[in-house]
């Protein structure tokens, strides 16, 4: 049995047993959970550390390694021909750090969500269905499952926000699972167009393989997305319009800015285990999405679009960091700032150099740990004193002392303080972003420099609230009886917050340890994409 | 011999007379005399036309079923409208409005 | 008198050889009979027979049905009245499907067993109107057409009206059988001109030389009268007023019926005509069949998913969704010989989705005696199992991938997308566009339902769970809905 | 292990022996010994540090390298870069540092969070060890803000005091304002040479000396970009220095930094971490080009002599000196602008000595004055020096190591300052001798500001030592007393430090110190004799003069020449309002439009979304009491938006059966005419 499946379903299978399982068991569930996380951190360290640094994969099918490929669906449509899909996983490069990030923010969010109350068996339930669905979007390679997966994560984070969330939990659910849902299925359209236009080259017939889809080759002639065809839809050229619809699908996962204003909202409302994974994870499927998807299958229209895509992560970066500044509600403002600093995968990758993209999948690594970091710290005052306003708190760093010195490693992590993985990866996505015009000309200097302005933002908001929140005379809204509550860290929100802290300090000080794994598989996409 | 339009004119003067029947009639058993009326502006048509049609008789045949048909749909129609006075204590089509949006 | 002598004997030899190809309808006149004798003389003694004899004789009829297919290609019977293809040989299947889904869900409705007339009589009305559905399944003949069409129509008004519990199904019933007379009436006269332009009833070439020769606009008007017969049937946007208050009247085991049973029965003769006029030359210079779909397609889908958003009668907003249903179905259509594996598919999984959703909607009536979504407050955590099956067929009607609706959307996306390639025309484009942008609509009425059940709580008390055959039924068809998802080829490779 | 190998382990010994104590004082060691480690790894690194320059000055470069990883196709290493530049810092930043934990030891005994304060130094330390001696520039960026990042931890160390937090937090984003020029910077160099290892590119030989520069374009290895780069590139690195060396447009955060502690201070604000905006000038000085060498020497001239006038009316003892630091700062970036490395080198030495020693005596003077307030509980400021007076007699020791350094600042002979700020002086001379007129208006400026620092500092002096004490309540009974030993010792030896002979032989001429020889300059200054005599005199004549003056002005107390409220006092005294200045340019703007543009947020782009979404959720409860109006109507009007066009169909289910049949026919027949009759379709 293929190690990736055992990674994917065993979270399914667990959660099947907690369903059928006596709701007498209510503090089982927590452990079964914790014990099925820590397995797959087993299983995803072994793979990371197994996983053989010289395979390029992206579009070399042979390379990519774990590989399972069994033939799933063989539907005889008549004259459109045999549809073929397989259950088809693999990993590479591009997605076994995810892998990895996936189970350590999944042990996290379980050792956070100690303080979900009601309904447990119905919570780590979906909580584990959301973890198989996740692991499934990272390793699938053929397109029809990766939809499967990727809608599958629908589900159980709207019941996850919409049953154990905040105040307006219904209409931050409802909005989520809408604009997810509207991005995801304008890609069911170009997945069809895709399938149709693709040929598997062993068995002739139709395949979803993405693999496939990747080298034009197996694009018959006269076909929609052929690159020779050169048919138009709408009066836009096929797969220039196939580019940005599946690239819109996957930035309002990312999320960009004109499409973002359900973050805020979803995160605000979620409870802080969800809240992890909201930050920890759901924002790296649209980051990978796109490397994997959109520029692995349409190198050509990458390069046209370059351009957009590096002024929208601009925009991002400043707009997020902007907003950031304005808010008054922690949670709100961890929420625009993770905007901002996505804008920097955007950028990162829009820059197609080798640093670019590498610092981009950095980024996304370091963003994962730190904000899952950030969320749980916000979720600690809120358990306690069920505010989050930034107002209300004066000079915590006397009464809380070990509560301050964790904010401050995550505050300071994530504005770029070198020393932390935030600043390697920030520094080369700009380093890769303004190389990128004597490179290949993907996007003009000025938009790096832009970019680095985020830097200076972030400084401003983090410091700023530190300055409100954490220092100076201690004055507190709810005055004596807040002050009893806020007691500081207990074991084990120190259990969760250590490895967080530890593996962003690890991955700065030593950043090989993600490199050397991501950097074969950049260079490939990059000669993918821009032939150098 | 009387040409198949004039007939074709008479069939359709009675459908529009029909059509007007049951768009503007306050009681709904004026309103099936109407869907009759129609109905019976499709029998002229097919007897008329039926004439041409030698060998299958087509017309005839399909005019014989339709009558059958006509007097089955009106049975039933009468049935209901007897229930639905039950209950609405009246058969004005515009009083009979509970189900809607 | 002595030329007609000629006839007589060829059309008595032609009878009696097309008994051979008429099996399955035969069984159905006996079992008819069955019936009603029995209803008449032992229902005293033994409650149930009735209930019995119909499904044994379905039982018998669906084996019958199944031997059909080894006729081979088409086989035209009495002279042209009737044509026997494997493609009507799969919907007479999906019809005796619905009907038998529809007497178990009589067997087991609270309203209807206690109702004082018993059920014998609707079994008898239901047999009826599954020959009419066969015959519209397999009519050639416009006036077979005619006839098959009005025996479905008066049944399903006696259906609907068969309870009169209340004014609601009266009235119900009255608003259909006006609405369906008044339909017919057009339709037949509609017919009529047909028949005066071009002298045969025979859906055949000669019909479509006559309709060649005269002005395109009398034939244009000809056509769109008989038309407005068969959009009543399957309910698409001009013709689709009567179908939310009558489902929302009738009984829920006729409205689960007519919303598969008729619908596909429609679609069914649509797909004859279509295929008849395609088959004898091109009949895109008498009338463009395709624009005409495409945009009543579109209207039908917009239309159906938008008014949906604002209903609260749980009824209501399902009769809604299959107006959308239907208008995505016609997308299918469109794409003519390719479509139809994607079309038989789609109907069935929209059998098995519907069937169990009104089931299950019946069960949460019985039960709670709620019928509006907003008082579905906190039902999700005190009847279990019957939210979960609700929640994963509405997942099937949204479309969303675990699910069979997934699959049934793919493959009717995939084959408007083949038709596109060959036909290239924009409206095509803009079909497929209008139904991705519905799915997105449709998933927020469709989530109303667990944002009441699970997302709200309420202090009131409420009903326990009670497990019973209703609700069996309906798991197993959720699971059948589920497992079709993951493995559709069971069921593709049945249909060729 | 061979001779050469042994020193690159003992500067990195030196290195991360600071780190080893802060990881010790942060975690694992209890308050009461935490003291004892730092100041033992301190001295350990200092040591190692000796021992290095020793072997490494005037006697070639030593640079090892380690790969660290592979990032795409190049791969980037961590090195050590030893040569005279880093061996004479490394021995200057930990010996400073190395007497400054001494110092600490008694200032800061009995603060309640000893160990953090511990801890913070020694990060500071041994990230400022570790800028020196960086042997490639990302390296040093990354040690760049981790000086910074120490600052801002020591500057907030008493942070239950607002003003210190609002410091900190101002320090920390001002520098981070500077290092986005330095990454700028460092993003040109690495995209026109594929690498940012210092010896590679400036060293002899090195890549930058290939790129040529013709007709406005800059042909490098790599790729070829318009000139203008270059002197971004240049500008950026000024950037970066301005903000860390706290120059003209960002030097505002000096003085708030004082909110620090006074060892802080000393250690931080004067001598090490505010020279290594110079340092990194010298370390890439081969990039500049002319214009950007003539904006250093504008930018430094024009700041020595603001923060001087500044100086002059200053009141809190702290303050003088943070704007002193920033004058002579102003005097080195004049040296660099000049292309005299060596003497902005050299000035930056002696500095780093006597004002640190300046910084210590205002300690010790503070730590008596604040213990003589508490036992007075009087509540004026401890560090206002209108409070103070006639300390000579209470503090002779301090007194005598306080006048030798305020000598020293104003470059008496026989004082190690005089050497330098002549030598500075002198180039500029020489430099402008060849300019425009403009040009020439820079030394005789510079000549002014040094009169001015003459009598601030005299100022200073006279205030605090002479006169009486002028704090409120009874007087009699001995309040002050000298400063602890562990606070003298180091202040007596910085005091030998200040002397001339540490540097040269002959304590009139600068040409034959030691240090200069090895630093050549960029541009080469032919010698003109008259200067080197003429100037050193009347620079010092003037100088005495104004001592004198002085001494009669504030001494002896007869008449106030200077009239307190006047315009241009109050223009001085707030700091020529650089910081209203700012906060209404830029802090007030960018807080604005963060929060227009979170409005924007909010309104128009969630507005839209929830227009176009809005199928229900927040409309229903409104849109179905307007339907129920509106069901009875036959004609409806277009709906709103989607929840409207909702409601446009369903507002047809009338309910009543003749409608629906007329609106039926009335669809067809619309269809079929327009079908059939009209062009349209």
């Amino acid at each position: 049995m293929n190690l990736l499946s055992i990674l994917t379903f065993l979270p399914l299978i667990a959660g099947i047993i907690i369903l059928v399982a006596p709701s007498g068991w209510q503090k089982q569930f927590k452990y079964i959970t914790l014990a099925v996380t820590l397995v797959q951190i087993a299983i995803s360290g072994y793979i990371y550390f197994h996983f053989d640094n010289s395979l390029r994969g992206v579009d070399l099918i042979n390379s990519y390694q774990f590989k399972e490929q069994i033939s799933w669906i063989r539907l005889d449509l008549g004259s459109m021909g045999k549809l073929q899909i397989d259950y088809f996983l693999g990993i590479d490069g591009l997605s076994v750090p995810f892998l990895l990030l996936t189970s350590i923010i999944m042990m996290v969010a379980t050792i956070s969500s100690w303080e979900i109350k009601t309904n447990l068996k119905g919570y780590f339930a979906l909580f584990l269905l959301l973890d198989t669905a996740i692991i499934g979007v990272f390793c699938a390679l053929d397109f029809f499952l990766f939809y499967i997966f990727y809608e599958l994560m629908l589900l159980p984070l709207y019941f996850l926000i919409g049953m154990w969330g905040g105040v307006r939990r219904e209409y931050a659910a409802i909005k989520f699972f809408l604009y997810t849902l509207a991005g995801s299925v304008f890609m069911l359209l170009i997945m069809v167009g895709l399938y149709f236009s693709v040929t598997d080259p062993e068995t002739g017939n139709h395949t979803f393989n993405m693999v496939h889809m990747m080298n034009p080759a197996n694009y018959s002639g006269d076909s929609i997305f052929g690159s020779l065809a050169q048919q138009t839809l709408l009066g836009i050229p096929a797969r220039l319009l196939g580019f940005i619809i599946l690239f819109i699908a996957f930035a309002i996962k990312v999320p960009i800015v004109p499409l973002h204003t359900w973050l805020p909202d979803a995160h605000v409302e979620a409870p802080t285990p969800v809240s992890i994974i909201l930050a920890g994870i759901l924002l790296k499927v649209g980051g990978y999405g796109i490397l994997r998807i959109c520029y692995g299958i349409f190198p050509d229209a990458a390069i046209h679009t370059s351009w957009w895509l590096g002024l929208i992560g601009v925009v991002s970066i400043v707009y997020g960091a902007l907003n950031a500044l304005a808010q008054k509600d922690l949670k709100r403002l961890i929420a625009y700032s993770s905007v901002s600093h996505m804008g920097f995968v955007l950028l990162g990758t829009a820059s197609l150099t080798a640093e670019g993209a590498a610092g981009s999948v950095m980024q996304m690594i370091s963003h994962g740990f730190l904000s899952a970091m950030l969320f749980f710290l916000v979720g600690i005052v809120y358990n306690r004193v069920h505010d989050r306003e930034i107002a209300n708190f004066r000079g915590l760093a006397n009464i809380m002392p070990q509560y301050t010195a964790f904010v401050m490693i995550a505050f300071f992590a994530s504005l770029g303080l070198p020393g932390f993985s935030a600043f390697i990866a920030e520094a080369f996505s700009l380093i890769g972003a303004f190389n990128s015009e004597t490179v290949n000309g993907a996007i003009p200097r000025w938009m790096a420099i832009a970019g680095s302005v985020g830097i200076l933002l972030s400084a401003a908001y983090f410091l700023w609230t530190l300055q409100r929140m954490f220092f100076g005379q201690t004055r507190l809204m709810g005055g004596e009886e807040w002050r009893t509550k806020l007691n500081d860290l207990t074991m084990r929100e120190k259990l969760a917050l250590a490895p967080l802290a530890l593996l962003a300090l690890i991955l700065g000080v030593f950043p090989s340890l993600a490199f050397d794994k991501i950097n074969g598989s950049v260079l490939e996409l990059i000669h993918h994409v821009t032939g150098k | 011999m009387i040409p198949l339009s004039n007939f074709m004119m008479l069939s359709a003067a009675l459908f529009v007379i029909g059509l007007y029947a049951v768009l503007v009639k306050r009681n709904v058993i004026q309103l099936l005399i109407g869907i009759e009326f129609m109905i019976n502006a499709a029998l002229i048509n097919f007897v008329a036309a039926g004439k041409s049609d030698k060998n299958y008789m087509g017309g005839q045949m399909t005019a014989l079923f339709t009558i059958v048909i006509a007097a089955a749909s009106v049975a039933v129609a009468l049935a209901i409208i007897l229930n639905v006075y039950k209950y609405y204590k009246s058969i004005d089509p515009d009083k009979l409005n509970k189900l809607r949006d | 008198m002595d030329d007609y002598s000629l006839y007589i004997s060829d059309s008595l030899n032609g009878t009696i050889a097309g008994i051979r190809g008429i099996y399955p309808e035969i069984g159905l006149v006996v079992s008819f009979l069955l019936v009603i004798f029995s209803e008449l003389f032992f229902v005293k003694r033994i409650k149930q027979l009735p209930f019995w004899i119909t499904l044994i004789s379905l039982a018998v009829v669906f084996t019958l049905t199944i031997k059909q297919f080894a006729i081979g290609d088409s086989l035209t019977l009495y002279s042209g009245m009737i044509v026997l293809q494997p493609a009507s040989v799969y919907f007479k299947l999906l019809f005796l499907l619905s009907a038998i889904l529809f007497i178990v869900f009589v067997r087991n409705n609270q309203q209807m067993q206690q109702h004082k007339k018993g059920t014998g009589d609707l079994y008898a009305v239901l047999i009826a109107v599954l020959l009419g559905m066969n015959c519209m399944a397999m009519s050639a003949n416009l006036l077979m057409v005619y006839l098959s069409i009005e025996t479905v129509s008066i049944g399903s008004y006696i259906m609907v009206g068969y309870i009169s519990g209340d004014g609601k199904q009266a009235e119900a019933s009255i608003k259909y059988a006006l609405f369906g007379a008044a339909c017919s009436a057009i339709m037949l006269y509609g017919i009529s001109l047909i028949y005066s332009f071009t002298g045969t009833l025979n859906l055949n070439a000669d019909l479509l030389e006559g309709l060649n020769a005269i002005p395109v606009w009398s034939a244009g008007l000809a056509i769109t009268l008989f038309l407005v017969g068969l959009g009543f049937k399957m309910s698409f946007v001009p013709l689709h007023f009567w179908s939310p208050d009558v489902y929302e009247g009738a009984p829920t085991p006729v409205t689960a019926f007519l919303t598969t049973g008729s619908k596909i029965a429609g679609f069914a003769l649509l797909w004859r005509v279509l295929e008849a006029f395609n088959s004898s030359g091109n009949a895109i210079s008498v009338y463009d069949f395709q624009g005409l779909i495409g945009i009543v397609a579109i209207v039908t889908m917009l239309f159906g998913n938008l008014a949906a958003i604002w209903q609260d009668n749980i009824k209501r907003m399902l009769a809604y969704s299959s107006i959308g249903h239907t208008g995505f179905l016609m997308m299918a259509l469109v794409a003519n010989t390719a479509g139809f594996k994607s079309l038989i598919f789609y109907l069935f999984i929209y059998l098995l989705t519907n069937v169990a959703a009104f089931m299950l909607v019946d069960k949460v009536e019985q039960e709670s005696g709620s019928v509006n979504i907003s008082t579905y407050l906190g039902l999700g955590k005190s009847m279990p199992l019957t939210f979960i099956s609700l929640l994963i067929v509405l997942i099937s009607l949204t479309g969303l991938p675990p699910t069979s609706g997934f699959v049934a959307k793919f493959l009717v996306f995939g084959s408007a997308l083949e038709s596109y390639k060959s036909s290239g025309s924009s409206l095509i484009l803009w079909m497929m566009i209008t139904g991705a942008v519905t799915t997105v609509v449709s998933l927020f009425y469709y989530f109303k339902v667990p944002l009441y059940a699970y997302l709200r709580k309420t202090e009131s008390i409420l009903p326990r769970e009670k497990f019973d055959v209703k609700l069996v039924i309906s798991l197993v068809l959720t699971f059948l809905v589920l497992i079709f998802g993951i493995f559709p080829q069971v069921i593709t490779d049945l249909i060729n | 292990m061979e001779q050469h190998d042994i020193i690159p382990v003992v500067s990195l010994l030196a290195v991360l022996m600071p780190l080893l104590s802060f990881v010790l004082c942060m975690f694992f060691v209890p308050k009461s010994i935490s003291g004892k480690v730092a100041v033992s790894s301190i001295a350990v690194s200092f040591i190692a540090s000796c021992f290095v320059f020793f072997k490494i000055w005037n006697a070639g470069n030593i640079h090892i390298q380690h790969h660290w990883f592979t990032l795409g196709q190049t791969s980037w290493d961590v090195g050590l870069l030893l040569n005279n530049l880093s061996a004479l810092m490394i021995l200057l930043v930990s010996g400073i540092a190395f007497l400054v934990h001494i110092y600490s030891l008694a200032y800061m005994k009995g603060d309640e969070n000893i160990d953090r304060y511990w801890g913070y130094l020694s990060l500071f330390c041994s990230s400022m060890l570790g800028l020196v001696i960086a042997d490639n520039l990302l390296l040093i960026y990354i040690f760049w803000e981790l000086v910074g990042f120490s600052s801002y931890l020591l500057i907030g160390f008493w942070r239950t005091r607002d003003a210190a937090v609002q410091a900190n937090k101002k320090a920390f984003i001002m520098n981070r304002l500077g290092d986005l020029g330095f990454l700028l910077a460092l993003m040109i160099l690495y995209s026109q040479f594929g690498t940012l290892d210092i010896e590679k590119l400036f060293g002899d030989g090195g890549l930058f000396h290939l790129s040529q520069f013709t007709s406005g374009e800059w042909i490098a290895p790599l790729g070829h970009i318009s000139y203008v780069w270059l002197l971004v590139c240049g500008f950026g690195f000024v950037f970066g220095a301005l903000a860390k060396s706290a120059q003209f447009p960002l030097h505002t955060w000096l003085p708030d930094a004082m909110e620090g502690p006074t060892a802080v201070s000393s250690l931080i604000h004067a001598a090490t971490m505010v020279a290594a905006g110079v340092f990194l000038l010298v370390r890439v000085s081969p990039i500049f080009d002319s214009t950007v060498l003539i904006t250093i020497a504008v930018i430094g001239i024009f700041t020595a002599f603001m923060a001087s006038t500044i100086a002059l009316v200053q009141n809190d003892i702290k303050r003088i000196l943070a704007y002193s630091t920033i004058s002579q700062l102003g005097f080195m970036m004049l040296a660099i602008g000049i292309g005299n490395n060596g003497a902005a080198i050299f000035h930056l030495a002696t500095h780093a000595f006597f004002k640190c020693l300046l910084f210590l005596c205002a300690g010790s003077v503070i730590h008596e004055m604040h213990y003589a307030k508490n036992k007075l509980d009087a509540d004026c400021d401890h560090q206002d020096i209108r409070n103070m007076g006639g300390l000579r007699k209470m503090m002779p020791l301090t007194f005598v190591t306080m006048v030798i350094a305020a000598l020293a600042l104003c470059g008496i002979p026989l004082t190690s300052g005089y050497l330098s700020k002549d030598a500075i002086l002198i180039s500029s001379f020489e430099w402008a001798t060849t300019r425009s007129f403009a040009a020439k208006l820079i030394p005789y400026l510079a000549m002014l500001t040094s009169w001015l620092t003459t009598f601030y500092i005299a100022r200073l002096i006279f205030k605090v030592f002479y006169g009486e004490l002028r704090i409120q309540g009874d007087k009699t009974e001995r309040l002050i007393h000298e400063a602890p030993r562990f606070m003298l010792m180091p202040q007596l030896f910085l005091a030998v430090c200040s002397a001339f002979f540490l540097f040269s032989v002959n304590p009139l001429s600068y040409e034959n110190t030691w240090l200069l020889k090895v630093f050549p300059g960029s541009v080469a200054l032919e010698r003109i004799h008259s200067y080197h005599t003429v100037i050193p005199a009347l620079l010092n004549l003037f100088a005495v003069l104004i001592i004198y003056f002085a001494y009669i002005q504030y001494a002896r107390k007869e008449k106030a020449m200077f009239r307190e409220n006047t315009w241009l006092y109050n223009f001085a005294l707030n700091g020529w309002y650089f910081d209203e200045f700012y906060h209404q340019a830029i802090v007030r703007p960018v807080t604005y439009v963060s929060k227009f543009s979170f409005s924007i947020d909010r309104k128009v782009i969630d507005g839209l979304v929830d227009i176009v979404g809005k199928s229900g959720v927040l409309l229903s409860s409104i849109a179905g009491w307007l339907d129920r109006k509106l069901i009875d109507g036959f004609v409806n009007l277009a709906g709103r938006a989607a929840a409207g066009l909702g409601n446009f169909f369903r507002s047809f289910q009338s309910g009543r059966i003749q409608y629906y049949l007329a609106v039926m026919i009335f669809v067809v027949l619309t269809f079929f005419v327009l079908r059939y009759f009209s062009p349209a379709i």
